[in-house]
């Protein structure tokens, strides 16, 4: 066997592109600052030397209008990629997105279709605050005709993003920024992970826990601690918003009797919400007790650190509601809870990593 | 790649209008039956800028258009029997029924798409420009625009992305004076629709609307500028809607235009002045006018017999082709 | 006791504007059509000759800029009133709308509100297609900071207009052009109906059926055709998506044990995602069967009405929905619904009312 | 009603800009400390465009600025503790901490609000200036733009609406040449900014960024004209950002400017030009200008220690104030 490639996130999505745009000559890259010396977090490094500013369009700051641009040469056949550093920004292109990128395929009886990728950041931390830091995957999983995926881990992640720019249909990455400083093992070369659904990321049989994004990694550290505690965890990535496949879900579901789902965004009215309906619709008589979720609260992100104590979900809150959820006394949990506790104690609460030193 | 009426002849350009007219007038006629189910914003009035733009285009040119989309589908030679069944709601429409009259598309004679939104077209043709220069062709791409959508934002944002790349695209600002029933006082300051273009370094002409031939030429140093890769260029052209926004009728009566403006315009009529000159010229009769009219009127019927009987899309077919 | 003054909802939006704008001098209007000949549906007729273009302004097309003119102008304590002809439209202006509109009051910690109200009208029928009968609620109902209300009957529509104009915050209200010609008696004057929840608007103890906007009215029809067949349906007007106060539906479904939720937008990802998994939250141990969902299905709006025939929830599927929930035999609700299904199947299905001529 | 500024004299625009300097060069050194957590856009380079323009206005005239807000928002006097608190994530901030940097607001000094999403805040200046005018006042409103910006179809929405309705509003391009670190070639094609006004028959005016009192003049004039009821005007300003787009260091090394331009710029300081000016004219001197310099230090001190000693705001007030 190879030796383990590690990469990042970052890393990972900036090999994806660099091999799908080797591979396909009709993919281009768009955006503000895909060539520039930050290059997106990296995540475009390099690429403009590489192929070119042909290949590798720094934008205007015109959300709007470089997203119909994209959609018009996308229908004529060609491959573009829009990044927006933050999803916020793409807020402006959302015409164009839900009706011009959505629906052509579909009024045009599959006559026309519109292979674009749209890749956009979550922002969290260092103060950015309420119009910089916004999760709002809903907007794009409710529009059919898209589709709509969360990369977590850096092999997925670059399979993901392939796969986006080989599939005919519109593609909409939603990309946490935390999740970019998280590293696995990243075959080279092309590879794909299909667009197809969540997938199960740790097999256990006390409770089934969804994830969407960064809040997986949560959830995987929470498992682990739950572990300690002897409660096994199935942890599902959500991974692809839409087309939305509850099976996997609801197949855990169904072994496990438990469900709890921890979104990214906002609680409610969040991915959450879909995902709970659907399996009390699909394995309502397996549920031993009403699913629970975990998500941001109704307001806005605040900048100040002091005011975002309780904003997030964390390991610990994820612990404390699948502790609640599989009704074990609490006094089984404490130990393993407050070594995680003591250890999340030590980091600040406001970046993605000890070494980050601001501003994003 | 030969050009498909790069040599258009008023000739031409007079039956192409002729047709365009009648087409347009049969709807209005037939729209009654209550069997054309869907909103349609009909263009007569305004041919002479369908046709006079799209008398330099070639099949492989690329035309973006709006809600108001009949006579630029028909001047490109857009297919009149999947017209008229796509308002029929039929299965052989152009969509399949799944557009209706405001998303006419016909990919074998260059019309990319026609879009409903107001302005949301403009960026579309933008794009469909960078396709052809990443191809490394030389077709250009044309997007009608009426003087409503010009302004929303995604216009300003488009004229700067083509004049910044220098794309292959003609923006025809298609000034029919009215966004629905608001007239242009009430919505832009007054200054001449040209200077437009002056804020994105781009060149700009304006034409009268009504007269073919001089949209046609005003067209035509367009395109061959976008041809050569001297980039984009802003058209304008001001004419005139005759009947009401949206429907078959006449609405001088509900009060937000005057029938003398109605009638001034009228008398400018694109169709009849072409008739006007070409007669004067001696180069048309009434014995040529009506074999003309008479084949058209064939085509007419029978492409209105053929999406009148054309079956409609089955209910299950609805669910397919949201995926590609 | 007066006599009843009949009117239907444009008629009462209309009259709800008319008495805010003379009870307060800084409301004004603003909206593509808002003084032109067809009034935006009737809805703003008169106004314009009544309080002048100074305080009914037509507007350019211009969706983006003139949002964020009206909430500059809230911000300074103008009123303004937004009206758009399609929600479809509204898409242009989310970025004001979810930022500025949504958040000064939050990121100003009070100082500023923004008391601006935006109508938006949600198509259907005619043929107008997939860009124009957009019914997308929950993009709104998730953004912390907004009001989001749908109106459904004549008197609640005139009290709520007239709240939502004396409200301090941002209130999207989404109309479904349908519910326009639904009549009902309308007080003559000025008063209010709170923004702050659902309400029930029929008593019944077999089922819950809560329904958005213009399913309603479906869902009251289907609630007779029920009765005959002795299921008597509590019948809830979801009335107001945000803020989301569930009290109502969850002490509804205490009492049935059973939920119906219709939404007039897409199912999947809609606003009775949300409901369904507040209800299974708080009231898991009421339900006697898992709560069931109606809307819209998973691809855009077509234009041809024969491929309209399965789109829409109706009362005869709502029927169907309740009568499988409620576990009761066929041929208990066969006649009744037989009898509703012949006198439907007289009327067009594309048009809201015989008299419709089309086009919108 | 008195005018805040409006006889400001260069001694009084020239302590203003070395004020603004001094307290961003503070925030640039003490932003290492990693207590100010939160993005900070620098405006060192650009303070004659603030100061300028607000040299003519008065506590009631609204403005509205961006991401780059600070000179902005102290040239308006908005308070520099209330800014600091604010970077500092405090409840004292004038934002309680909730909107950092960008989002800097004063109701008092006149600073509406400021908006991080590129030209978000444009239209909510046309607002404000509605709102004038609804009100019957002869205040104005000003929405500082930086040259990207510009690129958005707001701007143009804005720009239509305004030049419509005649408001009193200043558009004010603050053209540094960068957005974040894209230069302007590649954003948007060659030609004078000003021109951008003629598609709206807006008057626009040009004059060196760099320069107080042009600055002033120029803003005096559009000023003048939007409170005699004249409309809007487009005010371009060239000047330059020295420190990276978003923190406290340069960054002429990662390669996308060259050190010779910075340099350039440099050369032609705003407040050193001022400087010169005042002291040539022999209105200022060493010890005055030891003294002016002690003098804001010591503010600039006790703002600090205000901001650094001030408390957090507590976690439960952050489900407060979602609504009015
Ligand atoms: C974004 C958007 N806003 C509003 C509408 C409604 N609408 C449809 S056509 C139209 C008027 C367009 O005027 P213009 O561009 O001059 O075209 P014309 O109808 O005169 O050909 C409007 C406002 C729309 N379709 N899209
Ligand atoms: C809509 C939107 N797109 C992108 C961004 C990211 N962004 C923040 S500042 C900036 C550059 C702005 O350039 P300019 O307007 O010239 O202002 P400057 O930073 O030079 O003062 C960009 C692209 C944003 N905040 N909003
Ligand atoms: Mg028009
Ligand atoms: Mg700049």
């Amino acid at each position: 066997m190879a030796e383990a490639r590690i990469l990042n996130v970052a890393e990972a999505l900036r090999e994806a592109t660099d091999v799908a745009m080797e591979h396909d000559p009709r993919i281009f890259v768009m955006g503000e600052g895909v060539s520039d010396p930050k290059a997106i977090f990296g995540t475009t490094a390099g690429l403009a030397e590489r192929y070119g500013a042909a290949r590798v369009m720094e934008m205007p700051i015109a959300e709007n209008g470089f997203t119909g641009v994209a959609i018009g040469a996308a229908i004529m056949g060609r491959r573009p990629l829009i990044v927006h550093q933050r999803v916020d920004f793409a807020l402006l292109s959302l015409e164009q997105l839900f009706n011009n990128a959505a629906k052509t395929c579909y009024v045009t009886g599959g006559h026309h279709t519109v292979p674009l990728v749209v890749r956009m950041i979550v922002g969290r931390g260092w103060g950015q605050g309420p119009a910089h830091s916004q999760s709002l995957e809903p907007l794009f999983a409710m529009i059919p005709g898209l589709k709509v995926v969360m990369p977590t881990t850096a092999r997925e992640a670059k399979g993901q993003l392939i796969a986006a720019l080989e599939d005919p249909n519109p593609v909409i990455m939603i990309e946490h920024r935390w999740v970019h400083y998280a590293t696995g093992h990243v075959p080279a070369g092309r590879y794909t992970v299909p667009l197809d659904g969540p997938r199960r990321v740790r097999e256990g049989g006390d409770v089934t826990i969804v994830a969407t994004s960064y809040m997986l990694l949560e959830a995987l550290r929470a498992a682990e601690t739950l572990e300690k505690a002897g409660i096994s965890a199935d942890v599902i990535d959500m991974a692809v918003l839409r087309p939305f496949a509850p099976e996997p879900i609801v197949d855990s579901v169904r072994r496990t009797g438990r469900l709890l789902f921890i979104d990214t965004g906002f609680r409610q009215f969040g991915i959450g919400a879909e995902v709970v309906a659907t399996v009390v619709e699909q394995a309502f008589g397996s549920l031993v007790t009403p699913p629970v979720r975990l998500g941001l609260p109704e307001h806005p992100t605040p900048s100040s650190r002091a005011l975002l104590t309780d904003f997030y979900p964390t390991a610990l809150s994820i612990i404390d509601a699948a502790a609640a959820l599989t009704g074990i006394e609490p006094a089984r949990i404490a130990a393993p809870r407050a070594a995680l506790a003591a250890e999340l104690a030590k980091l600040p609460v406001d970046v993605p990593h000890p070494t980050f030193r601001g501003p994003f | 790649m030969t050009t498909s009426r790069a040599g258009a002849d008023l000739p031409d350009l007079y039956r192409a209008m002729r047709r365009i007219r009648m087409i347009e007038e049969a709807v209005a006629v037939r729209y009654a039956e209550q069997e054309m189910r869907c909103p349609v914003h009909l263009s007569i009035g305004q041919e002479a800028v369908a046709v006079g733009v799209c008398a330099g285009m070639r099949p492989d040119d690329q035309l973006v258009s709006t809600h108001r989309c009949h006579a630029h589908y028909l001047a490109k030679n857009g297919d009149l029997k999947a017209m008229l069944a796509e308002i029929y709601g039929k299965a052989a429409g152009c969509c399949g029924g799944r557009g209706g009259s405001m998303h006419l598309t016909d990919s074998t004679a260059g019309v990319l798409l026609s879009l409903p939104i107001v302005a949301s077209s403009i960026p579309i043709a933008v794009g469909a420009a960078l396709a052809i220069r990443q191809e490394g062709r030389d077709a250009v791409a044309a997007t009608f625009m009426g003087d409503g959508s010009i302004e929303e934002g995604v216009f300003h944002e488009s004229m700067n992305f083509a004049a910044l790349m220098r794309l292959p695209v003609l923006f025809i600002l298609e000034n029919n004076l009215y966004s629905c029933y608001t007239g242009l006082k009430d919505r832009q300051p007054r200054r001449p629709f040209v200077d437009l273009a002056r804020g994105y370094g781009m060149p700009a002409e304006a034409a009268d609307g009504n007269d073919v031939e001089a949209v046609r030429e005003a067209a035509r140093r367009a395109i061959a500028r976008a041809r050569a890769g001297d980039g984009p260029t802003l058209l304008v052209f001001d004419t005139y809607r005759w009947r009401e926004h949206c429907g078959p009728n006449y609405d001088n009566d509900i009060g937000y235009r005057t029938e003398a403006e109605f009638l001034d315009w009228k008398e400018r009529c694109p169709v009849e002045q072409a008739h006007r000159r070409l007669v004067a010229a001696g180069r048309h009769d009434e014995a040529a006018e009506a074999a003309m009219t008479a084949a058209i009127q064939a085509e007419i019927n029978e492409a209105f017999a053929f999406a009148k009987t054309a079956p409609f899309p089955s209910p299950e077919t609805a669910r397919s082709h949201v995926y590609g």
